[in-house]
């Protein structure tokens, strides 16, 4: 009796009654890159079929085009497909940060880790699409019986007299504390923004430093790179940076065990300040 | 969604003697108990025929027809209820045979004593009415409306009058529950906030903390 | 538990012919009638057996001719109202092909749609119950602080219990959402991708942070 999520049908009436948003999402927001132009929906199929790099694709650009498409809609609307937006601009992040990832040939525990890395990323998108999907199928059920009217009539008088007295123990006062009780502000914790407000940091500055110190020496350990920098989000942002580097050929790096020493060598021909220039655009706001 | 809806009974009996009024074509006595069922109060036949869209005569005599089929007189069996004509009006009423069945349901159906909640949605009446349901939900942060319910059944509380505007019920408590409370008005409530007293406007802001 | 029921009142009534049970010489039907008329709650199979005092087989296949009955295939007519199960219980309806005319009766303002949002975290507490309000973020991947509050207002969704070591309230939802889905029980919610049964509990856990 239940209809099923299956593909067909959902579509079919998701474009009829149920997810006006959802319906405009997929004939509404396009995306033209360099290398894909057409609706987003598209876009995430044919990166969750492996039927494109995800690395190939600049978040920075998609994002610009959403934000330029969402100064056209509605108040409503834009609230809904932003934040949905959101949810699949994170996650595609995080698969592009999982792309980007050096993967040598040799299959060790952090290579299989990485992996696993990329399909749990995989995964969460189609979670994700999923619920969106029978989110739909919840919003049809609900619209149709919401149209639907129940017998709910209050009972004869006659019958009325028979439900049993009612047992009433409270006094003025206990039903003054009661109110109090009532009134008090439901406690609904929130998840705090503070953590959000971390500095930026920029990865062409810290792709910078760290071009400057490679080229200046043999070889440097990570360890030497971030030495006295006490700041996460600029570890982060140097690691980001070499493998940024590194996609570019501009630096070389060796790891003999696990989790051992990573020593970076600077291995460009040729380089220039113009490389450094675009470096980290894809991170850019 | 309604096109769709209308179009298929229509495809289902072709042959309705007049083509022009296809909204209407679900039987007459079809229509008539769809109305039965969601009434409180008794309908009044021209009511009924208004809001059927149907002439009064053939409303009446659909409703005597019904009569006679719910009393086991037409093609099925017997109903559990019966429809009748009670002070000008029509309703469905349980048969009286089986009132018994009905009090020995109700009387081990419902609590003899209100739940924390229903006391909760009850006090929030009484300090704050005339108030909507929505208001009180808002402020218990729960769905209240099977507990309103309870507490119109109970008689705790009453419906006062319809916003103009958005047409949602007020509700208000009775004297039956000062009554219960030992007082003689709502003056007599003891106060709970020197805040609820000036500004209970103020108080859906979430003032009080 | 059911099982259990049946058996028991099996056993207490034997034989449908003993002649000294003229209390319910009134048929099962119209005493099932009888209660569905007076509920304004959708109730349960062996609710509804106590209240009519019935073996629940004999009232299960009971219920199943009135369905038919109501739709038509019984001796009488088609009824303007159906018999559903919905919500883990039984109750009257008015037929979907009238509702049109009982919307236009009753003049009902069209109840607020939930957004997107807040349809996607009921679909993932109703798969994903019980489930504590930052695992359904982190499907998201947004906060959802504000839409579970609209969906507690609303009665979907309810608190069920608060985990023992983090405090942390887990939702499930509630039998209301069940009726306002039309359905009976959350095993006729849609299956989703089978990814999401076995990977379920690895994701949630934030390992990709």
């Amino acid at each position: 009796m239940a209809p099923s999520p299956s593909e067909g049908p959902v579509d079919a009436t998701l474009e009829e009654s149920a997810g006006e948003a959802a319906s405009a999402e997929s004939a509404g927001f396009r995306v033209s890159l360099s290398n894909f132009d057409g609706p987003f929906d598209l876009l995430l199929n044919l990166i969750s079929k492996h039927e494109m790099d995800i690395t190939e694709v600049s978040l920075s650009a998609v994002t610009n085009e959403f934000i330029a498409y969402l100064g056209q809609l509605e108040d409503d609307e834009e609230l809904d497909q932003a934040s949905e937006f959101l949810v699949v601009a994170a996650t595609l992040l995080d698969m592009k940060v999982a792309g980007l990832l050096p993967q040598g040939e040799l299959v060790d525990a952090e290579a299989v880790a990485l992996l696993e890395a990329r399909d749990l990323l995989f995964a969460r998108l189609l979670q994700y699409r999923a619920f969106k999907e029978v989110s739909a199928w919840f919003s049809r059920c609900l619209q149709r019986e919401d149209r639907r009217h129940v017998r709910a009539v209050r009972l004869d008088e006659k019958h009325r007299r028979q439900t049993p007295e009612l047992v009433w123990s409270l006094t003025a006062d206990d039903f003054a504390a009661l109110a109090l009780l009532a009134f008090a502000p439901k406690e609904i914790p929130h998840v705090g923004l503070d953590h959000l407000h971390a500095p930026l940091v920029s990865i062409r500055e810290q792709a910078a430093i760290v071009v400057t110190l490679l080229r200046g020496t043999e070889s440097l350990s990570f360890r030497e790179l971030v030495a006295g920098v006490a700041e996460p989000g600029i570890v982060v942002a140097r690691f980001i940076s070499v493998l940024e580097l590194y996609r570019h050929a501009a630096l070389s790096f060796e790891q003999l065990e696990p989790l051992g020493e990573l020593t970076l060598r600077w291995a460009a021909d040729s380089w220039s300040d113009e490389t450094l220039a675009t470096l980290g655009a894809d991170y850019d706001r | 969604m309604t096109d769709e809806m209308t179009g298929t009974s229509a495809e289902e009996t072709p042959d309705a003697a007049t083509p022009d009024e296809e909204a209407t074509e679900i039987p007459l006595a079809e229509r008539i108990e769809a109305i039965l069922l969601i009434i409180d109060e008794p309908l009044g036949l021209v009511a009924l025929a208004a809001a059927v869209g149907s002439p009064v005569p053939a409303v009446r005599q659909t409703l005597e027809m019904l009569v006679d089929d719910y009393d086991g007189r037409g093609k099925g069996p017997r109903r559990g209820f019966e429809l009748r004509e009670v002070g000008g009006g029509w309703r469905l009423y349980v048969r009286e045979e089986l009132d018994d069945v009905v009090a020995a349901f109700i009387g081990g159906q419902a609590p003899a004593r209100l739940s924390q909640a229903a006391l909760e949605t009850l006090a929030v009446i009484a300090y704050k009415q005339p108030v909507t349901r929505s208001q009180v939900a808002s402020i218990r942060a729960v769905n209240v409306d099977s507990v309103v319910r309870t507490l119109l059944a109970r008689g705790l509380i009453t419906e006062l009058f319809a916003d103009s505007e958005t047409g949602a019920i007020n509700y208000g408590t009775t004297d039956a529950l000062l009554q219960h409370l030992g007082i003689n008005s709502l003056d007599e409530l003891p106060p709970i906030s020197p805040l609820l007293d000036d500004g209970a406007d103020g108080f859906d802001e979430g003032t009080i903390r």
